[in-house]
């Protein structure tokens, strides 16, 4: 039987024991991923079966056919972001300890990455995690975190040796959200929603068992983590006139008493540069030969942020003095699995995030010129000298 | 050059007038007390209102002495615009000052209601402006709003400060349209996306109302009320595109990531640039309108046009760029940038987007054209 | 995924392709030849284009077997002519190779003309395409040339490659319109703006010809040439857009200015990546239209008319960017970057312009489109 | 008599004496500068009255009114550039000798900064100068150079120290064109023609005198030079429409088939962009309280480059198929005095040096970005350095 005989039968099998559409959900994927589902290309007793990553297609096909959930949206982090990295970084105690929960949705993940003091230099980060014994005391403020006030782990990225450069002195941890010294409060944003947290760390305390890597390789792990990151958020669909611009096709079907020629011109343009980067994506996804996120991603995260605010700009032009009414600015806390995308006014401002959030236009484009086409790197402030010694603020 | 008062350059007279309304702005309209009023019921105090007409004296600059006001220019007003565009100053700053006082004005002789303007000025009482309009132009197939036997009928949406005192309400009486005052009405407020600009639907049933102007007076009125708003809306829209650079550049030079300002990069810097260009070209055209209201200089209906196409997209291209070269900061509700960017998409919605005062344009620049001479075409 | 031939998923016979084509056009059409050819009085050497034909044997990679051609798919020949564009080939690359062939093709068993379809295949003929467009799609009501008892009066102006051996004109005939042959006619070249790519005036006056089809068959066929024209085209806009893009790189990564390479600035960098994009986007939606075309896998129309919109205004930016960032030196004569230039901007008025294509992609997707569900829009 | 009165009676008497329709223009204005009304603000004796710089526009006033020519087309850069040049840093015997026949046309001016290795780096310069005895010994290569072919002098900028930081080392010099070692040749643009040249110095030798500030200054006083040169390119006509875009507004009329609403919609918005940088400029103009050329000359020349390639790029898209079509590429020696702009076509080739010349848009927005905003300059990779070890190529 070859691999992916291998992998439709164990889906299959798995889909008629446990009807996904009466069991619980966590049932169903407790037995997903013994059945070595939830990543194929994961070993054996971890959620996978050794296969190669590309049959995952196969079994999730087979999955969403017999009506059963999307495992990714319960989990965004854990499954985008955590799983990989504690696969590839962390002892196989570790791992069978914490993907199991991860892969049911039990225990929601989170990343604290980003400060307020460290956006687009995210490796000048001050967050410092000092070793005690047999524990890492760790201390600092980390923003612009998804899911914090819902997870029971989080990947986190702290400073253990501010002596080195600052890419040099990174450490890179599982940190239960859960442990003394860890308070969650809410950020609230322009659309008076708060879908993002701030964590801060007073003297909480990490087992070193909980380190993924080396001491002082939190920088190389963390690239894993990213470029996982921006596929996800930048990958569009792969659905034609899907995601933004239907909200504008939509409202364009919706409005023919604003409709002007202009307008009009200008929605087949938008809808054309979505067309074409959805084509793109297809012809990177197809071309691949590697099935890890490559720079193409950055691509497609530029181009899907800045297209995404363009659409929403041509949506409140569209509707005219409508654009300046708003909803309800009372906060709530929102969370990526409903839909937080409110009406289009919201979506509008909401779409402001888009060329920030998860590496700024600026940086996606200095990715495309220096890691795509070639050229040379900017000249450097802080090139060598100590993380302790470069400016900060 | 070199006439007494030369356009574009403001008199001392005029620059004390700035200073002074700039510093009242900072110690009594700060950012706290502008987010306190905006999260208020009214989006308004009537006793900062009082101090702006009466201490300060700055809500009818361009009214004549004899009416009540200050005697001055419509760019003496311009000035105090833009202060208060600066400051997002809440309250019926466009409703009163932009609309309702120039329409009084332009009806000084013919059915003027003095004592109404006097208050206005002082600002003891408010008003608004219900009619309606296309592109920033009154167009009388808009109005709906009927009169019969000295009562209103009738609604009227999107009307900027709609919950003042009084209303001046555009309505069609037997075949003319008459421009009415009301201090009736069900004002019913909007949830607006700027809580610092307030709207309401305002809705009449029988409302008592009394006639200031019909015909073709009643229109004069408004379509010079509409000009005056279009250019008085400008400044706004220029003092807060100006903040929003102002702001962008101080944080770009001492926010510091990879160890430099982050202003050093030509990516932030070259934006910033940008910026200013818009800036500069929001600030021409907008006083340029109000010299050219003031003094007749230039066809008003072009020079608002051009003042309104220009300040709408430079106020919302500065306010997302704000945003953007803020970084995470600047989408949070703790940091300014959001109230800037919401008074910027409302005011280029506001007395005609910019796509309708280009198509303005382009009927009083393009449809005359001449093919007279000019530039050849290589013919092969 | 995985099926035997994937979109976008070059064969490696298509890659073989690809790299003979290119080697080819380095060693017998280098920038010197083509600069030799576009200063002559044709444009054009019937003798290259004659090796292009046979020894290499990539004039006729979608036709048939059995009508003398290559028998391969629309996506072979669009990897040639991405080769094409990027080495600038001269000669009847759009008339020939883009329309004239595909139409003859189209005409299998309805009156082709065999030996010329083997002629024109091998390079030894040349043909152009005399039929006007409307945005890149067939109007019969913008056909003037007539047919009576076999012979044609009338003019076609801008005719790509007009002065190829033979013509394929649309023309009326009584009712109908139908396809003719000639090699008469007056060709009054014209004075281009891309010397590489020509075109002329042409003429009939009572001129001897023979029709291929009339009526359903000869529209269809004109409009499979479109169509295929519209998609190699595109093909053609990408490699030059690749090749200027190529180009600029090499050169911002060795030219130093202020001691560093001016790549290492970010606003030469910056600029850069968006040229990427727009390149990428081009190469997927060109390779999209010829696979599309070619398996029958997407609305024909719709994808040919994205590639078009997307290809045109990509390689009129990335060629002028090009110029740009090259400097002084990129507007000078001496460099190739304005060769490229003229082509876009040729290329981007012939067979629709990305306006024409936009106002055909909202007729297909904005026309339709239903209200239903989805996006909300907060009413206050 | 106030300053005025002075300069209006000084001029109706020239116009008078000396009708400008019916005398030679270099004996009219050979005749104006001994009136002082060349430069009013320049001393007596040097072309001036030793007035202020604003009473200009009055004698120009009176001058064109007679009909009387423009002195500065008839020579760009001699009277743009060089005469305040002269003035300021020159000796009252080199402006005694250089400004009459400049004054009155006799002698063109050309101006000798580019090189090729050294464009928007202009301060990187290679052209050596080296002192022999009372006369320096000049080699290297110029390019871009305006009038060169028809030029009697040369504003030189050239390098008399290596061992210097690169702006540091420069001086400045008075070249005569028709100096042994002085070699011109067009250089081909991609319109076909040859507006300007290069210009080849082979041991061409300057007296002493000729040089314009100490030696080393030469960065300073080219300051002043190219100040004017981005306020003259930059400097968009005062009335109303004129310009690039009475190009597009005439081919508008000309074109009615070709109209669509989308297309009407980009006129007005060029043409609105257009009026907003004429009312900028005139603000600029009537604000300034020197008469000198400020930061404002940036904005006006970043502005109208792009707004001139914008409207050309609309003029090709109106014109549709025409836009394949060019006149003729013959290469023919193009001044600035004719009309060198031809038809729609070549004025859009020739636009795209519009960004390039005088500044590029990048360095213009450097400028703006550090002069007017006071945003920090840019990481330097040669700051300090000698210019000798400083990378260049």
């Amino acid at each position: 039987m070859d691999d992916r005989a291998r992998v439709e039968k164990a889906a299959h099998e798995v889909v008629e024991e446990h009807d996904p559409r009466s069991v619980p959900v966590r049932e169903f994927l407790a037995a997903w991923f013994a059945a070595g589902l939830t990543w194929v290309h994961f070993p054996e007793g971890l959620g996978g079966l050794g296969v190669s990553r590309g049959l995952q297609a196969r079994a999730n096909a087979i999955l969403q056919g017999a009506g059963g959930p999307n495992p990714f949206f319960l989990n965004p982090i854990g499954h985008g972001m955590a799983a990989a990295t504690v696969l590839e970084h962390g002892s196989r105690e570790l791992a069978q300890e914490l993907l199991p929960p991860l892969a049911t949705g039990e225990h929601i993940w989170c990343q604290l990455f980003s400060e307020p003091g460290a956006g687009s230099d995210l490796a000048g980060l001050a967050t410092s995690a000092v070793l005690d014994g047999d524990e890492w005391v760790v201390n600092g403020q980390k923003v612009w975190t998804s899911f914090a006030h819902r997870a029971r782990y989080a990947l986190l990225l702290a400073r253990t040796d501010p002596d080195q450069p600052k890419h040099k002195g990174l450490t890179y941890f599982v940190l239960d959200m859960h442990a003394p010294g860890v308070e969650t409060r809410p950020l609230r944003q322009m659309t008076g929603q708060a879908e993002f947290n701030e964590v801060y760390l007073t003297d909480a305390r990490i087992p070193d068992t909980h380190r993924l890597g080396a001491v002082g390789n939190g920088w190389r792990v963390a690239m894993t983590t990213l470029m996982n990151e921006r596929s996800a958020i930048g990958g569009s669909s792969s659905v034609r006139g899907a995601g933004a611009i239907a909200d504008a096709v939509e409202l364009w079907a919706r409005y023919p008493q604003r409709h002007t020629p202009v307008l009009r011109d200008k929605l087949a343009a938008l809808w054309t540069r979505a067309e074409a980067q959805r084509l793109t994506d297809e012809r990177a996804r197809r071309s691949a030969t590697s099935g890890s996120p490559g720079p193409e991603g950055s691509i497609a995260k530029l181009v899907s942020a800045e297209l995404n605010q363009h659409v929403y700009e041509f949506c409140m032009e569209l509707i005219g003095p409508e654009a300046t009414l708003y909803g309800d600015y009372t906060q709530r806390d929102a969370e990526r699995n409903e839909d937080y995308r409110g009406p289009v006014q919201q979506r509008f401002l909401r779409s402001r995030a888009n060329t920030i959030e998860g590496g700024t236009s600026e940086v996606l484009r200095n990715i495309l010129g220096e890691r795509i086409l070639g050229l040379p790197g900017d000249l450097r402030a802080d090139a060598g000298k100590p993380w302790k010694e470069v400016p900060r603020g | 050059m070199a006439d007494a008062v030369t356009e574009f350059v403001l008199t001392p007279e005029q620059q004390d007038l700035r200073r002074a309304v700039r510093r009242f702005c900072a110690e009594r309209l700060g950012e706290d007390t502008v987010r306190r009023l905006a999260e208020s019921g009214t989006g308004h105090d009537p006793a900062l209102w009082a101090r702006l007409g009466g201490e300060l004296g700055v809500l009818g600059l361009a009214v004549p002495e004899e009416l009540g006001g200050a005697g001055g220019g419509l760019v003496d007003q311009a000035v105090v615009a833009e202060e208060f565009g600066a400051a997002l100053v809440p309250g019926p700053v466009l409703g009163t000052v932009g609309l309702a006082v120039p329409a009084l004005v332009a009806l000084a002789g013919a059915g003027l209601d003095e004592d109404l303007l006097a208050s206005l000025v002082e600002g003891a009482r408010t008003a608004a402006f219900a009619v309606p309009d296309r592109g920033g132009r009154f167009d009388p197939a808009l109005v709906t709003v009927t009169e019969t036997g000295g009562a209103l009928t009738g609604e009227v949406r999107h009307v900027v400060d709609g919950t003042a005192d009084v209303l001046l309400v555009a309505a069609r009486t037997g075949e003319e349209i008459g421009l009415f005052l009301t201090d009736g009405g069900e004002r019913i407020p909007l949830s607006t996306l700027d809580r610092t600009r307030r709207q309401a639907t305002v809705r009449f049933s029988a409302t008592p109302a009394r006639a200031l102007a019909v015909g073709a007076g009643a229109e004069q009125a408004i379509t010079a009320a509409l000009r005056v708003g279009g250019a008085l809306l400008a400044a706004e829209q220029v003092g807060g595109a100006q903040r929003m650079l102002d702001r962008t550049v101080a944080y770009a030079g001492t926010r510091l990531q990879f160890g430099r300002p982050i202003g050093s990069f030509q990516a932030v810097k070259h934006r910033c640039a940008d910026m200013l260009v818009l800036v500069e070209h929001a600030r021409s055209t907008a006083f340029h309108a109000a010299w050219a209201l003031q003094d007749g200089t230039d066809d008003p209906d072009l020079a608002v046009a051009v003042a309104q196409a220009t300040c709408s997209q430079a106020y919302q291209q500065v306010a997302q760029e704000s945003v953007q070269l803020h970084g995470g900061i600047g989408f949070t509700w703790e940091h300014a940038a959001h109230l800037y960017l919401k008074r910027a998409v409302t005011d280029a919605a506001l007395l005609g987007s910019a796509a309708e005062h280009r198509e303005r344009i382009a009927q009083l620049v393009l449809d005359g054209a001449s093919a007279s001479g000019g530039v050849r075409v290589a013919t092969g």
